[in-house]
């Protein structure tokens, strides 16, 4: 009985804790709360996401803060929970800020916890019978083909992968014609990679006279590749794409190596153009190319990752979209002329969410990112190669050369 | 009632039953005993379909259960007690009762819908019953498991009857118990005949063997060895010489 | 020929889900219990020789296996403490309920120490490759195959030459009477975990060395592989463990060369198979009599 | 406040995923196997109300009967396995489950989008309770209803003669036969009791998160099936309710609010190792459950 007590006495401590929680504010402040996953196996991207919130944010209120229809300026405050990479954690998440004074919501990391979380969402504003939740949500990272269409309140700031590859595709056979043959590889059993290779390059490639050879595939934990590596060698393709992430390409080029497999090209999927692939296996994937919407290029984007690495993250393609969403977030809410009053918040959020659909374009740090109708973005790019253990632009459309 | 013929069961080259036969009359009240390891335990789990038979077959009246399954044996009418008690300790003592109330006599008393209706109130007065027969009715919401030994083996006795089998197999009921309980059983035993039961008795105890049952078999190396009255049994060499070598007295 | 590579392969990397099923067997086979979170101490103990490997840089590649093994070994004990000693034995759901807090607890533990994210691993001779007129093969395979052999070997010799050994056997097959002959329950069954710890953080080591890579998605994995070895090879049984983890490697590698989709239902079916033929597994014996 | 009204579908759907998992292992079998029931229970109420517009009221009976009868297709092999067998049995019935799903691809035009399974993609746009209307508080009820009934039914199968049925063959299964219970009756009947009440929650998780990807679906959502009631204790449903809110309310809702998130899943395996070395019978162990008992009711024998 004792231990139960016990039980019950934490159980009370913790709902008085939750019920104390939101506490009173004295100065006007402007909520956005980033969520994503900090823990499991995709910790890295929450981390990365949050220390490019945590960066905007600071710059944003050095600068004295957002301005409000009133005229007075409020300052922004960045919070960050961790999903799990959990569709029920990140719906709960998301009504809890729906129904507490958060005005924006930056997120999530996974497209599974998207799916559903737009899923709740109001599908189209001018449906007053739609009970679904009234809450802007401006996505950095859940990278799935058309996940904004669910919910007009819904956007997006992730790369449009199908054009990236596209744009890659044409580049290779404008510079590198002596490129005929390709092979894929994929992990079967990851929704995003197997697209990565179904979708999206296996439908680019022969666009541009690029002749599919065959496809292996492994699955998200395997660790040997011994089989699907000797039907490489024996197919001897000159471009090698794999469609994974950092753990299983790693292993992918490293059984490469060993088998003296040695394309003329690998191509690897938009989230391996980060850190981890080269703390991973730098020295095997050395040469890949992969199209990126973001890298170091200008002074500004430097600025940035110099900032985001301040904050103990790391600046990469969907890290940035977490910098940039906020920065926009902040021009957004100015010209939505909000109240930023407790009684007004459900007003703000939409117009929030109208003004974020108006947009027609945004300044990215790549430069200029176009919005479409569907509230998804065209985000510039580069191509990024693997050099000596660090990922170097080897074609920036904007500076032809 | 009970007809086994050269029943046999064999594990791996272990012959633990070879070739028996042995027949129980209905309403005896029958011994089977030997020494460990003469096969007893493992005739009693044949009967009950616990083990597959390797040979030979088990009729029960006019059925043949030599393939019944544990629970059809029930239903016929066969109920049985296991040598190391085994009781359903997190249930109390009346769910414990409660549970037994399944055999086909049950169900016929009180038909298809009467099971739903009619019938618990029946299978309640049951359960009371045995309560009493055990001498159990103030402990009837304590845990099987918390119950005392003595107490442990008069719930078993009165779970198997709980079930109104016509054929009672009773595992060595007397392990572990004192002489005073062992009388008590033995009292409890022959009220069985009175109300028309038909017992197996195996049993080490040979205070209680001789005391209760009309007829005794002997088994050895999972053969049968002898078999007549307590007394015969008493004056047999060859049983004396299976139990404790030449000269014994049991 | 590609299958027979394939199935080569197959065997050469089924050893070491060899030793994650005879850890698990071990255990069950001294204790009557699953210790769900011993294939996540494995890794962990494989993470914990990394951080030494990136720590003091160059570390030899033996020593790192070394290491996997000891702090596996380590982590075996801390599982036996906290999941198996204080829990009465009448409350097997509560010791195996212990165990899946144990290994998310540990998974979460390798997710903090590598930031979610793969880590390069050490190699055995990442060049050395072995041409066998058509079959080609990876000499860190038979070096894996090797440890792994030499592993079970010195593992039998000490379960049936060591004073320890014959006590943990005979607390497998009788804890009470163990306990009368003056043996510790408690010392026996603390020296299990501890070695089949040792095992698994071999095992650890080398399934990282043999990708070059170690990342917190493989603790799940290994567990679900290793509890499909310990079953196939039936219960108890480390022959069993030994060759079910081959024929789970060979069958995965040449299911492999048809289908990567099929190949972990095949593993399933394998399973039903031997579960309706052989429900005792390749080895084991069913307990007939109570 | 609506948040809450959130998190009480969460925790009711949960809860109904536990108590499937309890009926079952009340007769002693460790099943896996949960999560395969309520991933078919979530496509197939999923694809009458989204793809043939039924009403969930129709759709969710359905989805549970046909959970219920693989449940009870997959419970006769699974009598021949007890222990480790059974779970590693089932875990290969639950992954294959999971495959099919993954593989599973039907979808039909709606208006100007293509709704249904996509394979690996999973089943979008499951958006029955909000199309029509229902604010956060009538879903939360509505799944509270289902948790109720099924909480009531099972509270009344404890106390009757089926729950001491169930017991006794978790118990001992010689002995249960040996008092004439049909061992292959009553596993099978857990089983399939089992698989329709996943079923039920799968129903409503499909309909309450309006997504559904095989990935939901693995070994991970089987072991918190049977970790609600294993933490929660077997000897009463309170428990497994209990368990839920310890988990999903109190570790995985509250604590990163007070202790913040990264901190988070290492006190969530170290609190469910801690709680099973304190109160290894469950949070509501026998004594408990009785003292509970005894204060709504007496004695149902008395």
């Amino acid at each position: 009985m004792k231990k139960s007590a016990l039980f019950l006495g934490a159980c009370a401590l913790a709902l008085a804790g939750f019920a104390a929680a939101p506490a009173s504010s004295q100065q006007r402040v402007i909520k956005i709360a980033g969520f994503g996953a900090k823990t499991g196996p995709v910790r890295s991207f929450g981390v990365n996401s949050e220390a490019a919130m945590r960066a905007a944010a600071a710059e944003i209120n050095a600068k004295g803060g957002i301005k409000l229809a009133d005229g007075k300026m409020a300052k922004v405050e960045v919070t960050f929970d961790d999903d799990r990479c959990q569709a029920e954690d990140g719906i709960n998440l998301v009504r809890r800020y729906a129904s507490s004074d958060v005005l924006v919501a930056v997120g999530p990391t996974c497209s599974n916890v998207a799916e559903p979380l737009f899923g709740i969402l109001q599908k189209k504003v001018s449906d007053e019978k739609d009970s679904g939740l009234r809450f802007p949500i401006f996505t950095d990272v859940a990278v799935k083909a058309g996940l904004a269409q669910i919910s007009e309140w819904a956007f997006r700031n992730t790369p449009n992968e199908p054009l990236l590859y596209d744009a890659l595709f044409k580049y290779l056979q404008a510079k590198r014609p002596e490129l005929k043959t390709i092979m894929g590889g994929k992990e079967g059993d990851f929704a995003h990679s197997k697209a990565g290779w179904d979708a999206v390059m296996k439908v680019a490639a022969p666009k541009y006279g690029m002749n599919i050879v065959g496809e292996v595939e492994w699955k998200l934990t395997d660790t040997t590749f011994t089989t699907q590596v000797r039907e490489m060698k024996a197919k001897n393709p000159d471009v090698i794409a794999i469609a994974a992430h950092p753990f299983t390409l790693c292993g992918v080029v490293k059984e490469m190596a060993r088998q003296g497999v040695k394309p003329k090209l690998i191509i690897g999927l938009t989230s391996s153009s980060s850190m981890e692939t080269m703390e991973g296996c730098a020295r095997q994937v050395e040469g890949a190319i992969i199209p990126t919407t973001f890298a170091p290029v200008n002074p500004e984007a430097k600025r940035v990752a110099g900032l985001i690495a301040k904050q103990k993250g790391s600046a990469d393609l969907h890290s940035t979209a977490a910098w940039e969403n906020v920065i926009i977030l902040k021009s957004v809410i100015e010209a939505a002329k909000i109240d930023g009053k407790p009684e007004t918040l459900a007003a703000d959020r939409r117009k929030v969410r109208d003004a974020l659909a108006a947009l027609k374009e945004t300044q990215g740090l790549l430069g200029v990112t176009k919005r479409t109708e569907d509230r998804e973005a065209i985000k510039p790019f580069v191509f990024v190669t693997a050099k000596g253990g660090n990922w170097v632009v080897s074609y920036d459309p904007t500076k032809p050369n | 009632m009970l007809e086994l013929k050269g029943l046999s069961k064999h594990f791996g080259g272990v012959r633990a039953v070879d070739g028996l036969d042995f027949a129980v009359k209905k309403g005896e009240i029958v011994g089977l005993i030997g020494p460990n390891g003469s096969g007893k335990s493992t005739t009693v789990n044949l009967i009950c379909g616990v083990f597959p038979v390797t040979s030979g077959t088990i009729a029960f009246g006019a059925h043949d259960i030599t393939k019944a399954p544990p629970h059809q044996c029930l239903s016929l009418g066969i109920a049985r007690t296991f040598q190391n008690i085994r009781l359903f300790n997190e249930l109390t003592v009346w769910q414990n009762l409660w549970v037994a109330q399944n055999s086909a006599k049950h169900r016929k008393e009180r038909g298809f819908l009467g099971r739903w209706a009619g019938g618990r109130g029946q299978a309640r007065r049951s359960v009371e019953r045995y309560l009493e027969f055990s001498a159990l009715a103030a402990k009837r919401d304590e845990l099987a498991g918390n119950l005392s030994f003595g107490e442990q083996r008069r719930l078993e006795l009165a779970r198997a009857l709980a079930a109104e089998p016509d054929l009672l197999l009773l595992d060595e009921p007397a392990a572990g118990m004192n002489s005073e309980e062992v009388g008590q059983l033995a009292d409890r035993i022959r009220s069985l005949k009175g109300q028309g039961k038909t017992v197996v008795l195996v049993e080490h105890v040979m205070e209680l063997v001789m005391g209760v049952t009309e007829r005794i078999a002997v088994l050895n190396f999972g053969r049968k060895i002898a078999e007549g009255t307590p007394a015969e049994i008493q004056a047999n060499q060859a049983v004396r010489e299976a139990y404790l070598g030449t000269g014994a007295k049991i | 020929m590609v299958l027979v590579q394939a199935i080569i392969d197959g065997i050469l990397v089924g050893t070491t889900y060899a030793l994650i099923g005879i850890g698990f067997t071990l255990i069950f086979g001294v204790m009557h219990k699953l210790n769900l979170a011993f294939a996540a101490a494995s890794i962990a103990g494989a993470f914990a020789s990394l951080v030494a490997w990136q720590h003091f840089k160059d570390l030899p590649v033996p020593l790192v296996f070394l290491i996997s093994a000891a702090a596996a070994g380590v982590l075996g004990y801390l599982i036996y403490l906290t999941c198996f000693r204080f829990i009465p034995l009448k409350s097997p759901l509560a010791t195996l309920m212990a165990t899946v807090g144990m290994l998310i607890f540990l998974e979460e533990i390798v997710t903090h120490v590598s930031d979610g994210k793969a880590q390069n691993y050490p190699g055995m001779l990442p060049d050395a490759r072995w041409t066998l007129g058509p079959l080609d093969i990876r000499v860190d395979y038979i070096l894996v195959f090797a440890i792994s052999v030499a592993a079970m070997l010195l593992l039998l010799a000490l379960l049936y030459r060591t004073r320890l050994g014959i006590a943990t056997r005979a607390v497998a097959q009788q804890p009470v009477a163990a306990q009368l002959c003056g043996i510790s329950l408690d010392r026996t069954n603390a020296a299990t975990f501890v070695m089949s710890g040792v095992l698994g953080g071999l095992a650890g080591a080398m399934i990282g060395s043999s990708a070059e890579l170690l990342s917190n998605l493989l603790p799940l994995q290994l567990t679900v592989k290793g509890l499909i070895v310990t079953v196939i090879g039936g219960l108890g049984s480390i022959p069993g463990a030994i060759v079910a983890g081959l024929l789970v490697g060979a069958v995965e590698k040449g299911v492999e060369t048809w289908s990567v989709l099929a190949r972990d239902l095949c593993v399933m079916l394998l399973i039903f198979v031997f579960l309706v033929a052989k429900p005792a597994g390749i080895f084991g014996k069913l307990n007939v009599r109570d | 406040m609506d948040y809450l009204y959130g998190l009480a579908q969460t925790i009711g759907v949960h809860t109904i995923i536990g108590l499937s998992a309890y009926v079952v292992l009340q007769t002693g079998q460790v099943t896996m196997a949960q999560a395969a029931f309520y991933a078919v229970g979530a496509y197939v109420s999923a694809m009458l109300t989204t793809l043939w517009g039924l009403n969930i009221l129709i759709a969710i009976p359905v989805a549970a009967l046909v959970a219920m009868v693989l449940a009870g297709l997959a419970g006769f092999p699974a009598l021949r396995f007890k222990g480790l067998m059974l779970v590693v049995a089932t875990m290969a019935l639950g992954e294959a489950v999971r495959e099919f799903f993954f593989n599973f691809d039907y979808q039909i035009a709606k208006g100007d989008l293509k709704v249904g399974p996509a394979g690996a993609e999973g089943f979008r746009q499951i958006r029955y309770f909000y199309e029509r209307g229902w604010t956060t508080a009538e879903v939360a009820a509505f799944i509270w209803m289902f948790v109720i009934g099924i909480m009531a039914l099972l509270w009344w199968m404890d106390r009757s003669r089926i729950g001491a049925v169930l017991r006794a063959v978790g118990e001992d299964e010689l002995a249960a036969q040996s008092v004439g219970i049909n061992l292959t009756a009553v596993k099978v009947s857990a089983f399939a009791i089992g698989g329709a009440i996943a079923g039920v929650g799968g129903a409503l998780y499909a309909h309450y998160t309006t997504h559904v990807e095989h990935t939901a679906f693995g070994v991970l959502m089987a072991t918190f099936a049977i970790a609600y009631p294993i933490l929660g204790g077997l000897s009463s449903v309170f428990g497994t309710l209990i368990a839920v809110v310890f988990i999903q309310g109190l570790l995985i809702q509250w604590l990163p609010i007070l202790i913040g998130g990264e901190l988070r899943n290492l006190l969530f395996g170290l609190l469910i190792l801690l709680a099973m070395n304190l109160r290894p019978r469950g949070l509501i162990d026998p004594r408990v459950a009785r003292t509970l008992r005894g204060l709504f009711v007496r004695s149902p024998n008395a």
